[in-house]
Formats: C-alpha cells, structure tokens, sequence
C-alpha cells in the first residue's frame, strides 16, 4: 500500500464523515460571514482605501477561521482512539498528515471561493494589478496556513486547553506567511509594483514547511 | 521447544511519578494461547499497549519474532478498550478503511471478519449506534482483518453475551489452531478454561505466575 | 565539577562588575546621542547572548531528535529559558534607546521585528512545554524548535528590505568605533557571554537533578504501585 | 404482596425505522435485585434509559413509585456503559461535583461512596488515567453517591476483577438487604447466583422470561 | 440545592479544569499579544486606513476569542457522556447552562481586557467620545455574542440536529447585536454623536435573547 492510496483512502474517509456532520465547514463559515459583516458596519471604503486594507481583511479573516476548522482536525481521530488503530497499522505517517492537510485546505478553499466574491462585492473592490496572480498567492498562501496548522493541531491534541495552543504554536511561525500574503495581495490590487518577491517568499515558506512537516511527522505521531 | 515468539525483558513503563509495569522480563511460545488475568491496576492494558508498540517502555527490550514491535506492526493485531472506530460510519465503511492501511483490496476480506465475529455486514447503522457489545464483536472484527500472527486482546468479552463470547472462544481457538499466537487479557477466565493453554498472572505491574491450563486457574 | 562552576561564577562577576565600570565611566560619552548610548553595552551583549542560547538549543532539540537523550533535552529547556530572558532585555533597552534617539518606542524594521518574532517563538516553546504531560514532551518541543530555527531566516527576508532605521553592524567597519568604546564593548561582550553561560548551565543542573528526583519517586512508587490503585483490604460499606 | 415500585406498561422504544424496544410490559416489586440478561442488542440498555428518563418511550408507560421517571430522579441512581465521570479530575473531585447537583454538603458521602467500591479517596491521579476497572468502579460510587431508592447498573462487573466484583455484589446485597430496587444489567450471571432474587430475559426488544433465582439461571 | 449554587458549582469546575493553573492565564496574555502582533502585520498601524477600521478590528479580534471558546463548551460534558449524568440529577438545566454561558463570557472578557490596552497601543486609538461608554459597549457586545453562542452550541448536543446549520441560524439573529456593537464602538471613537440608542438595543438584546435561552434550553438537553 503506497503513500498515495492510503492519502486518498483516508481523505475519501474524512470528507465523507465530515460531509455528514458539517461541523468545521460551519464555524468557518459563520465566523468569517461575521468578519464580513463587522467591517461593513464599521465604515464604508471609497475604493482607494478598501484597496489598501482589502488584503489584510481578506487573509486575516481566513487565518481565523482556519484556525476554527484546524483545531477540529484531530477531534475525530481521537474519540475512540482510532488513532491508536492507526498506529498500529503500517500505514505511513507521512500519509496521515497529507490527508489531513489536503482535506483542511480543501475547506479553507472552499470557504475562500465562497468569501472572496463577497469581500468583492462589499469593497468594490477591482484589481488595478494583475488580477490573475492573485490566485497564486490565494493557493500558496491557503497551504502555507494549513500545512503547519495541520501540524501544530497534531501537536496541540496533546496538550492541555487544545484550543488555545493551536493559535499560540501557529500564529508566530507564520508570521511571515501572512506578512507575504497581505502585501502581495495588496500591491496586486492597488496594482502598485511587483509582487514577485512575495509570491516567491511564499512559495519558499511552503516548500520548506512541507517538507519540515512530512520529516517530523512521524516523530510527532509517535510521541505517546 | 520453539524459538519464543515474543521475549519480553525487563520492561519498565513509567506515568511520571508512578511505575505501571515494574520490570516484567517473560517469553512467550508461537502458536499458544495465553490468557493474562489480574486485578485492576495489574497493569495488563500497559504491557498489551507495549507490546503492541503504542507505548515505548521506560526502560527494557521487547522483541517480537526478532524485531521491534513496530516493525513488527503487520503481524500483529490489537484490541483495545475504546473501540478503535470511527462512530459516525457503519462497520462495513470502517472495516473497509482499515483495510486499506493494511493494503487489503475488495470487500470481500472485510464482509468475512464481520461475518466471524457473528454480525452482520449489511448492517448500514453507524457503529455509534451499536449497542455495546456489538461494538465490542466490531473491534474485535478489525483487529483480525489482516489476519495476523500475533492477537493482543484486551477484554474482548467483556459487554459481551454468553452465546457470542463463546462463540468468539470458538473462534480464536480455531485461529490458535491455526498456528497464531493469542494474549487475551480478561477478567472472566472461565470463559476460557477450555481453549486456553496458559494462564499468566500480574499484580501490581509485575508477572507473578504462569499456571499452563492442566492445572485449573485460580479464579472463584 | 561543583568547584569549576564556583570558579567560573566568580570569575563572570568580576567581568561584570569591570564590564559596568567600563561601560559607565571608562567609555567616553557619544556625542550626539549623549550617555543613553551607552545603552548600547549591554543592548546588544544581551542580544549576542540570546542569538547564541537559540542556537545551543536547536542544537540541543536536534541531539535529542536523533538520539532520544534527555540530558540533550534538558540542555534545549535550558538555553530556551536563558535566551527568552536576555531576549527580553534586548526588547526592553531597545526601546529605551529608541524613545530619545529616534523619537519612538517602537518601529516594524528588520532588526526590531526579527527580534519581537524570535521572542515570540520562543516563548511559544516555553509555552508548549508546560501544557503538554511529561513523557512526550520533550519530543514535542523539539519539533517546535526546529521549526522555530526553519522560520527566523524567513521573517529576516520577509522584512529586509523594508527601510531600516537601525544602526548597521559596526563590528564589521571597525574602525568607526572609538577605541575605548569598543573596548568597553568587548568586556561587556566578554561578560555577558560568561554570564549567559553560567546561568544556563545553572539551570541545566537544576533541570538533571530534579529529572532524577521524579526518576527517584517512580521507582519508590513501584513498591506499593497497585496497592495504592486498589486497596485490598480496607473494606468500608455503607 | 408490595406495590409495584416500578411499573413498565408496553413500552416501545424506536431508533428511526427500528425498533429497540417492542412492547415491554411489566412489574417490578421494592426491594428486589433484579438481573436483567439478554443477548447484545436485545434491548437491555435501552429499558435502562428509559427507566433512568434518559430516553422518552415512543409510546407506554414507566412509572415510579407513581412518579415520571424524570420526577423521580432523586430516587434514581443510574450507571452506564460510559463512565459519565469527567476524566481531566480526580475521582474524589467528580464526585464532589456530582454531589453538590444532588445538593450533598462536604466530602464524607463522597468519601464513603469511594471507599465502598474499594478505591482509595486520596488517589490524586485523573479519572482519565485511572485502569479500566477502576473507572468502573468509580462510575459506580457515583450511581449510589446520593443512596438512591432504585438502582439502575448497566453491566458493573464488566472489566472488574474478579475479587472486586464479589466485592461489588456483596456491597449490592447489602443495599438490597437495606430495602433498595436494584437492577443489574450483566452477561455473567454466574456472579450473581446467590445475590439476584429474580432473572429477567430479554431478547430482540421484549421481556420473554423471568425466573426466580431458585431456578438456576440458564447462562452455559 | 437552589439555581445558584450548582451554577456556580458548575462553573468553579469549568475554570478549575481550564486553569489548573496559572499558566492558563499567562498563555491567553500571550494569545492576545499574538493576536494583535497579527494584526499590525496585516494593517499597518501607522496607516491611516487602518487606523479608521480600528473599531472593527477590535471587534473581529473578539469574535475570534469567543468562537475559540464557544466551538469547545460542550465537547468535555460529551466526552464520556457526563451530560447524562447531568440530566439524571435534579438540578436544573438552566444553572448548567448559565454556568456555560458565564465561563465562555469570563473567557472572552478576560482576553478583551487584555487586547484592548494593546490594541489602543499599537493603533494608538484616542476616543473622541466618551470613552468609558466603551465599557459597557463591550460588556453587553460580548454578553449578546456568548449567550446565543452557548445556546446554539448546545443544538448540535442532540446528534439529530446535528445536520441543523447551526451557523445559519445564529447568523441572523445575531446581525442587530453585531451591528450595534459596531456602531457604537465607532461612534465613541470618532466621537459624532451619542451611542445611547445603540446601547440601548444591545441590552434589550440581551434581555430578550437571555430569557428566551434559559426558556427553551430545557427542551435541548431533555431531547435526545
Ligand atoms: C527598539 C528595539 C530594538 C531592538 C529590538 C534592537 C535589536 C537589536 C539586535 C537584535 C541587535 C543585534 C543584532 C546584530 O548584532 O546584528 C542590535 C544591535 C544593535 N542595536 Fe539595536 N535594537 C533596538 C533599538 C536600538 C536603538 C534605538 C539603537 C540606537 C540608535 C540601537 C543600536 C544598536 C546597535 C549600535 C547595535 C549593534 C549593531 C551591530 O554591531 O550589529 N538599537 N539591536
Ligand atoms: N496514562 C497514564 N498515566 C498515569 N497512570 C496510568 C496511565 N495509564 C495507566 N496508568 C496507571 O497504571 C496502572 C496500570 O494500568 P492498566 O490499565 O495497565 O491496568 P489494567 O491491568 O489494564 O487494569 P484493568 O484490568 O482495570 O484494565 C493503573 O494504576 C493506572 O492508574
Ligand atoms: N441511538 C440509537 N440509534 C439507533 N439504534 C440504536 C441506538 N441505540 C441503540 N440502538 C439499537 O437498539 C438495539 C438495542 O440496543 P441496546 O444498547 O439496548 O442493546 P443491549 O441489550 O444493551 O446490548 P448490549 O448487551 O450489547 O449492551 C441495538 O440493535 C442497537 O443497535
Ligand atoms: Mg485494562
Ligand atoms: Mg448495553
């Protein structure tokens, strides 16, 4: 059994079951509509300024919920202890984590396709830079998030007050993912400069904390 | 006499400030059928997790056929206490899931250990909803489904009916037969006094005593 | 052993204590920035000291990853702990500094925000290590270290080219410094290496010793292990 | 002949299109210990919840000293499959809390409670990471914390040890001795031979046999 | 044993199991800083954009502390099924669920207590109206966001109405409250005007929304 059936296998699995109890989907969802709806009371943009304060909005917005979803991740391994069963198996780790990882970042897209059109709509918001690198950055910068958030969930399932740690292991680490995103998705619609630079940061950030993740996972899952 | 198929040399499992298994050094013959009883506390879910390769003992060595437990992870079967399922889904989707960590294709394997444990792989109600001792037979389904070596079973007939528990003697008899080797750890000795060839005795995280089944065990 | 570290702490004080006479009288006073400059001897010693405590504990993290040794645990809570506190005072005379000579607390430039981001990761470790129970901790943790390690280089670019206001390495041009100044820079330099040394081995010590008392406890708890589970012969009814 | 402490009349219990209990009927006198056995998924956990007022009946009647299970529920002490406990606090600390919702002042009942399962009150150690049995018992000083008149205990002796379980039945005898309804949900019978004054049979969602415990209970 | 007593004793359990010990509290000190430091990477502090927005960033900050608590309150009564301990006892289901509702508020508050100064630091907010109002704006706001929060919560308790979108139910209801928090804080910023009506509707709000929870959550814990 190779690293990719057993991915898929548990993938399939994981949105099955959450396709029937749609817990994490709803946080996520509720919470960032709120977000939406805060900033449209707090005031009004012209166009010039909703452009500039778009990007952190927009990423903060999904960073928050991400963290909502992600610490649900590994609530359902661990209520009969399936984890265990897991463990047991010869199963590789590595595969486990991919799972999770591609099934949070599935939801997090998810939840984006639904939000940006109406970040959009609420901020009238047009791309004076090129539009189309905004995907991009909204994939890289999703995976940057959920990649090492799937991991610090992993690591905070064992700790106590789970919750809470999840945001106080991820949010300095991704430092510099937001800072990345936020700028790139700013200069891309105030359409000022290049936002090549980031786009490359970005796409460094993940490379490395894939990799990190998929070596050290084992260690983590192991660690009884 | 056999090379041991499991040597077990003095493992310490320590919680922080207290010891649950206070050096037990013991090897087990292949193809037999161990029943390890004792009081609660004994520590006799600590040495199966061990065994099994879910708890790294504090100290000590644990060689099952010559490797470590968790090279060892695909001759080995374990069952524990909570029943290792995920509620939400029947037992055919769980089986069928773990099947695939062990790289069983088709339903056909799964349909069969359901079968073995006397359900009924139709059943399309989510395992949730079982009453107990159905979820018990279910977990004990999963454990088999590779059809392993080793069986580390962990009061697999407790919840459960007369009818069934012998029934599922029976089949771990068969299984022995079979030439696998069996540890079941459980409270109702009697169930077993026919099937089981040896009986091993912990308190307070030590073996104290392996009775072989000629002589009757010490229960009531 | 015990006589060494004796040695060695009165040695590092008498630096320290030459290290404050330089640094106050010794040194001439800057001209434009007047004595808050001198500030800067133990600003940045500080800084070194915590930059070299990270680095023994990602070293110590990677050890103990490798070859489950706890004493190469001990040695990463250690450094963590030391290097937060000397972190800390880099972010605490940072400012200080900063409030006359450039008007303001606080300004998002690489040094500044490099620094508040390294703090924050290690405090999250430190954090990590007291919420989690005792046998997976020490993995855990070096996990997280090394992640902490994987991300620093990545803040540091992603803020590089922001307009700095801080100072520029003056190690690296020598000579711009005033002789004396940079001899006073050097003590303190010198002591405050010593000093951050001292006290994380301190602490390693203490860290071993009270590892080996728990140590202690389990295996006296194994004598009366289940009999305390369960007690045999107490029988109350009701 | 007493009056009926507890009154079943055609109780039906249905799980969507299933049905898990089919029209119980019956009556059962204070004072009694009552074994209820029965094959898994016959139905047993489900009376028991409904007798608790944990589950409303789709249709029929359960009466309780003439009260609504729900009314009843001081006089009511129920113990389940789970451990109902909250596994992050010591056992001593559960049960203060669970005192204090039956408006119980200080430690002694609590105490008292532990000590009668033969566990010890100063055991710091979390509920979570007590052994199996030892949650169990725990899970019962919690069900008799508050000296109910009607027990309700879904199979107690599962994963107990042997000499622990005598002790448990003993410990029930005596309340029984003491006036109280018990009902004892088990698979093993044998246990409780000399205690039980009434066997209840069940099988797929009814009550098919009650035999006084003069007859010897049909278990093996 | 009175309403009172087993709330409290409910909620004494709750914090002693959240805070075993103080490092709890030292750990959200450290979330708040975090959650801010986040913030001034994605808004420039300096800007003056984001400097207008404040408000709302406060209050989004909030909604992310509350829904970390909210999305936690029932998972430890599920755990091994204490809840039906609960209901087999005589105590009244409404103490169970002030208990709830107050230990999420406690919660939340205390973070709020904390972002707050840090927020008006880093941004450096300055009221131009009367800035204690924002006390009870705050009070009443969180109160608004927990109550319905805790309540909801509780729904997805009964696994049938499990499939119940919560977050599509508590979304409406809760737009005026949100609406109001927001208005109000923004009026006292920027100073125009009096933000009596908005405080008046919050606490009418609450009142409203408080009584109906208590009312109602009876039926939620009884059906199972
Ligand atoms: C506001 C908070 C501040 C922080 C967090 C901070 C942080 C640091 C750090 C981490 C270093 C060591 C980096 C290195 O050696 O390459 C450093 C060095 C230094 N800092 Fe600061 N600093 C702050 C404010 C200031 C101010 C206001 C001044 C003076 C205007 C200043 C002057 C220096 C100098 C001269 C060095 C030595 C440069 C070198 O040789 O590398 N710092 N600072
Ligand atoms: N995670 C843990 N942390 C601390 N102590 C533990 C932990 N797990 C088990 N123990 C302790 O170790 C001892 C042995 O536990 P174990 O579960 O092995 O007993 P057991 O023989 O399985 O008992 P039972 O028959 O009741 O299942 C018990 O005293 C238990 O409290
Ligand atoms: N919540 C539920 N939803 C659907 N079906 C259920 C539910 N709870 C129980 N059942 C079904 O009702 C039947 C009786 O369950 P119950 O738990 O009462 O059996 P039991 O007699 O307690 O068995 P055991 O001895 O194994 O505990 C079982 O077939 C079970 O699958
Ligand atoms: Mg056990
Ligand atoms: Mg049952």
């Amino acid at each position: 059994m190779t690293l990719w059936s057993v991915t898929l296998a548990t993938l399939k699995k994981d949105i099955r079951l959450e396709w029937r109890s749609k817990d994490a989907l709803n946080s996520m969802l509720f919470f960032s509509l709120l977000v939406v709806v805060i900033f449209s009371f707090s005031f009004d943009p012209t166009a010039e300024e909703s452009r500039q304060i778009a990007g952190g909005l927009i990423w903060v917005a999904f960073l928050f919920a991400a963290v909502v979803a992600l610490n649900q991740t590994w609530a359902r391994e661990l209520r009969n202890h399936v984890l265990d069963a897991y463990r047991v198996s010869p199963a590789p780790p590595e595969a486990l984590f991919l799972a999770k990882a591609l099934g949070n970042f599935l939801f997090v897209v998810i939840l984006e396709a639904v939000m940006a059109p109406l970040f959009i709509v609420f901020y009238n918001l047009r791309a004076l830079g090129p539009a189309w690198q905004l995907i991009p950055v909204g994939i890289l910068g999703t995976w940057a998030l959920v990649v090492n958030g799937t991991f610090f969930a992993a690591l905070s399932i064992r700790t106590r007050s789970r919750e809470i740690m999840l945001p106080l292991l991820l949010f300095p680490i991704s430092i510099p993912a937001v800072q990345a995103m936020v700028e790139a998705t700013r200069i891309i619609l105030a359409g000022d400069g290049s936002s090549r630079f980031w786009i490359i940061l970005l796409l460094t950030y993940d490379v490395v904390f894939t990799t990190a993740c998929l070596g050290l996972f084992d260690k983590v899952l192991q660690a009884e | 006499m056999p090379a041991p198929a499991i040597a077990v040399s003095n493992v310490v499992k320590q919680f922080g400030r207290f010891a649950a298994l206070r050096g037990v050094t013991a090897e087990f013959d292949p193809g037999r059928f161990h029943t390890i009883l004792g009081d609660n506390g004994a520590g006799k879910t600590t040495l199966l997790r061990a065994l099994a390769g879910l708890a790294q003992p504090t100290r000590g060595e644990i060689s099952i056929f010559g490797q470590s437990p968790r090279d060892a992870c695909r001759d080995l079967g374990y069952m524990a206490h909570p029943s290792l399922l995920y509620d939400e889904m029947s037992g055919m989707e769980n089986l069928r899931y773990f099947a695939g960590l062990y790289g069983i294709e088709g339903d056909e394997p799964c349909a069969a250990a359901i079968r073995a444990v006397r359900l009924d792989p139709e059943l399309t109600r989510p395992v949730g909803q079982y009453s107990q001792g159905m979820r018990q037979r279910m977990s004990l389904a999963r454990a088999i489904l590779h059809d392993p070596k080793v069986l580390l079973l962990d009061e697999p007939f407790s919840n459960v009916d007369v009818h069934s528990a012998a029934e599922m003697v029976g089949l771990l008899k068969g299984m022995r037969d079979a030439g696998k080797t069996i540890f079941v750890v459980t409270h109702q000795a009697t169930l077993l006094e026919g099937a089981a060839d040896e009986f091993i005795w912990m308190q307070s995280g030590q073996i104290v005593d392996r009775t072989p089944s000629s002589v009757r065990p010490r229960v009531q | 052993m015990k006589r060494l570290f004796s040695i060695f702490s009165a040695l590092t004080a008498l630096l320290l204590v030459y290290g404050l006479y330089q640094a106050l009288l010794g040194a001439p006073t800057e001209r434009t920035m007047g004595s808050v400059q001198r500030i800067f001897y133990y600003h940045v010693p500080s800084a070194w000291a915590a930059f070299c405590l990270f680095f023994v504990n990602l070293f110590a993290s990677v050890v103990y990853l490798i070859r489950k040794n706890l004493k190469a645990d001990a040695l990463a809570v250690a450094s963590a702990e030391v290097g937060v506190v000397f972190c800390t005072i880099v972010l605490i005379t940072g400012p200080i500094w900063a409030r006359p000579v450039w008007g303001i607390w606080w300004t998002w430039d690489v040094r500044l925000t490099t620094t508040l981001v390294l703090w924050l990761i290690y405090v999250s470790y430190l954090v990590l290590r007291r919420f989690s129970d005792s046998a997976q901790t020490p993995t855990l943790a070096a996990v997280l270290a090394i992640f902490g390690a994987l991300d620093v280089p990545l803040v540091y670019f992603s803020i590089w080219f922001f307009r700095t206001q801080h100072p520029q390495p003056v190690m690296g041009r020598g000579g711009s410094l005033d002789p004396r100044m940079l001899h006073a820079f050097l003590i303190n330099l010198l002591a405050f290496s010593c000093f951050a040394a001292m006290v994380c081995w301190a602490r390693y010590r203490l860290e071993v010793l009270h590892r080996e008392v728990e140590e202690a406890h389990a295996m006296e708890s194994l004598a009366g292990g289940a009999a305390k589970a369960s007690l045999p012969l107490n029988r109350s009814a009701q």
